[in-house]
């Protein structure tokens, strides 16, 4: 088995395991970590994917490039999000 | 290239790895926070053996960026939101 | 602002950026731009200090601190190897002589890396340091590190 | 040098720094409480890292990526130092009072 | 048994083994240690995937911001944000967990079977690299081949952080005094990192590296300042910080559209090129690092919560 498809593999595994803990998991934090494993399962499949030959791919690593970093973007408001909500409650109540 | 740097960045990953288990065990939450040290010279030492073990060149780079801002997660870590709670659990 | 200490800094960090490229000599504009930027951001943080810091003093530090950190490594690896590691740990408080700030941020650093010793608390002149093995005669050897960093900084004890 | 004496060397300085990793992480599995882990850390793992550095040093093409290995050292050790006072003192904060052998209880 | 494929499945294992501790430890600040240990595997596996620019990216996000971010929020949350890891109040538990297993046996079948690609991308860009002005081909890509992707992810960032700064609410908390060992640290170590990412910067045209690691890296820096207390969250960006926020946005459409007279969008003149893409690049280290600084920055400390037990 090549690198890139094993990596590819344990992405696909990774995904899974998010995405099962994004709909399960009651707090925030847990399900924007949870969409974090995710997104990076996603991210190895792609590199590990079109690796799969042992050859480096410029195209899907510029890709993730951007992907990751979007996506520590999304987290930041998504923790924004989760404190609005959160002091909102305690308002409430 | 010697041909050790493979072997021993597997070595590294072993002892990464027991070091983790036994980091993630605590007891205590300062016991937790053991995990920085172990980014800034294990991972630190198996990024720069993969890239003389015929990996790419550039990761020297990363093993750079590491260690620069290792720091940060472990200033992160001691100083921001451990309390006496996050031990019980 | 004297004119020494900027170009100490802009030449050490010159020397950094030419370490970086690996001696390349392609596009030296970011690297004349960062290298400025850097001492800028070095003389805002760390405004010079009237040390005199002897270059002889740095670098017999710099060999006995190697020598030092190795000893304690050894020392860990003694005491972990063991059937059953003989560790006396205490925790001894030491009072400082060496003057606040860099001088004791550095006692402080040094001290965590030989052999032995881990600092887990500073007040004021007041450091608490914990010891692997309080059989041996630690506070002599803190004594002996502070000596040598009041050489090298050029600071009175 | 010649290439044959710089790989034994090499392989020289990465075995043994390959080793001080071990001591470390046999001391953080065998140490009794926190601050002695910190020791085994701080000091162990510290100069395997120097070694390995080291190791790769001598086989670096030039001088300058001689150097950038180096550089690296003195940096996770300031890392090193300055995280490890941060745990130990907060460990002191969090109230974990160190092991002590029987008999100095 | 080949050592390398020995490696790559222990690291494998252990990037499954920290993502399930992330999702299943018992508390909220133990989940986020172990995403932390997570980020640092995945840097190992960008490594052993042969592609370093996103292993670059990886560790000076990961290490530098992510976990601050993370951190600051479980303190201003609360644990009770990251509790109930097992979720076993949610209705959807078992039909999820009984579901899951199979979608990850269709996802794994279909990777096997994944067909081969029928354009051989690699190959491609390595034929264009020519006109691309640079000489590593993941710059190529980004800024050159398909510029108009991080044109538009520019964008989100930037629109990201104003989603941020309209949602954060109560003061930002002032910068605490921390240990002057962390001090000491933060203003020896922020010198080197600002040329180091002017290294990374300068990398980019023909190694890994480029706009995006060092801006990671600046904001890092800037968040080892904040932490050791050198520098306070901010409040609300002056005008001098939104020019700098849209800066790189702004000379990289300038970029974009210039040609358009006698090109479409986004296609440079080789010749020019290689300059362009440096002055984009260049734009964009500066205005993403406070980007991403900002994203830490405007939000640290803040929540009402604070305010109510002060």
């Amino acid at each position: 088995m090549s690198t890139g498809l094993l990596y590819a593999l344990a992405g696909v595994l990774l995904f899974v395991m998010g995405m099962a803990g994004a709909i399960i998991m009651a707090g925030a934090l847990r399900k924007i970590l949870a969409f974090n494993i995710m997104g990076s399962g996603a991210f190895l499949v792609l590199v590990g994917l079109a690796q799969r030959d042992g050859i480096p791919d410029p195209v899907p690593q510029a890709m993730v490039l951007t992907g990751i970093v979007v996506a520590v973007a999304s987290t930041a408001l998504a923790l924004a999000l989760a404190r609005r909500l959160a002091a909102d409650g305690d308002e409430e109540r | 290239m010697t041909g050790l740097e493979l072997p021993l960045a597997l070595f590294l990953m072993l002892n990464l790895i027991a070091a983790l288990f036994r980091v993630a065990r605590g007891p205590t939450a300062a016991d937790r926070m053991l995990a920085a040290l172990l980014f800034g010279t294990t991972g630190v030492g198996m990024l720069l053996l993969l890239a003389y073990a015929g990996g790419h060149p550039s990761l020297v780079d990363v093993a750079l960026v590491l260690a620069l801002l290792a720091a940060i997660a472990g200033a992160a870590f001691a100083g921001r939101a451990w309390t006496k709670e996050s031990d019980d659990a | 602002m004297r004119v020494a200490p900027v170009l100490r800094r802009t030449l050490a960090f010159a020397l950094l950026w030419w370490v970086l490229v690996e001696g390349s000599s392609v596009s030296w504009g970011i690297g004349l731009a960062s290298v400025g930027l850097a001492t800028f951001a070095s003389l805002r943080l760390w405004p010079p200090a009237h040390w005199r810091i002897s270059y002889a003093g740095v670098a017999a530090f710099a060999g006995w601190f190697l020598l030092e950190s190795a000893k304690g490594a050894v020392q860990v690896a003694a005491l972990a190897f063991q059937r059953r590691p003989d560790l006396a740990p205490r925790i001894i408080e030491i009072s400082l002589a060496l003057p606040a700030g860099a001088a004791t941020v550095l006692i402080v650093n040094v001290l965590n890396l030989l052999p032995g010793t881990m600092c887990t608390d500073v007040e004021g002149k007041i450091l608490r340091v914990h010891v692997l093995d309080g059989r041996l005669p630690v506070v002599e050897e803190v004594r002996a590190a502070e000596a040598r960093i009041a050489r090298m900084l050029g600071v009175t004890q | 040098m010649p290439d044959s004496a710089r790989e034994f060397f090499s392989a020289v300085f990465l075995v043994i720094g390959a080793f001080f990793y071990l001591a470390g992480t046999v001391g953080l599995l065998r140490f009794p409480d926190v601050y002695t882990r910190l020791h085994a850390l701080t000091k162990a793992d510290n100069l395997g890292l120097g070694f390995l550095v080291l190791g790769l040093a001598v086989q670096a093409e030039s001088l300058a990526a001689a150097l950038k290995l180096l550089l690296i050292w003195p940096l996770t050790l300031a890392a090193s130092a300055t995280v490890g006072y941060l745990i130990a003192r907060r460990a002191r904060a969090l109230g974990i009072s160190p092991w002590l052998r029987p008999e100095d209880r | 048994m080949n050592l390398a494929l020995v490696f790559d499945l222990l690291l494998a294992l252990m990037l499954l083994w920290s993502a399930w501790r992330a999702l299943a430890a018992p508390n909220a600040t133990r989940a986020v240690v172990m995403f932390i240990v997570f980020g640092l595997f995945l840097t190992l596996a960008w490594g052993r995937l042969d592609a370093p620019d996103i292993a670059l990216a990886e560790a000076a996000i990961g290490a530098g911001l992510t976990g601050a971010l993370l951190l600051d929020a479980v303190r201003t949350l609360g644990e009770s944000a990251g509790a109930d890891a097992g979720g076993a109040r949610s209705p959807w538990r078992w039909p999820v967990l009984a579901f899951s297993p199979l979608l990850a046996v269709i996802l794994v079948v279909a990777v096997l079977e994944a067909p081969q690609q029928l354009v051989d991308l690699p190959a491609v860009v390595e034929r264009n690299m020519g006109l691309s002005g640079v000489t590593h081909p993941v710059t190529a890509v980004l800024l050159n081949f398909r510029g108009y992707d991080t044109l538009l992810e520019v964008a989100v960032l930037l629109a990201a952080l104003f989603g941020l700064l309209a949602l954060a609410q109560g003061a930002a908390s002032a910068a605490t005094r921390e240990s002057f060992l962390l001090h000491t640290l933060a203003r020896l170590a922020t010198p080197p990192m600002i040329v180091v990412a002017g290294y990374l910067l300068w990398a980019g045209a023909h190694q890994p590296g480029g706009a995006f690691q060092a801006a990671a890296v600046l904001a890092a820096a800037a968040v080892l300042l904040h932490l050791a207390g050198l520098l306070p969250a901010w409040v609300a960006p002056g005008r001098l910080l939104r020019l700098g926020l849209a800066g790189g946005l702004l000379v990289f459409l300038a970029v974009a559209i210039l040609p358009l007279a006698h090109a479409p969008l986004l296609t440079y003149p080789p010749a020019w090129a290689g300059a362009l893409i440096l002055l984009v690049e260049t734009a964009l280290t500066v205005s993403l690092g406070l980007v991403l600084a900002g994203l830490f920055l405007f939000l640290s400390g803040r929540s009402l919560r604070d305010e109510e037990t002060r």
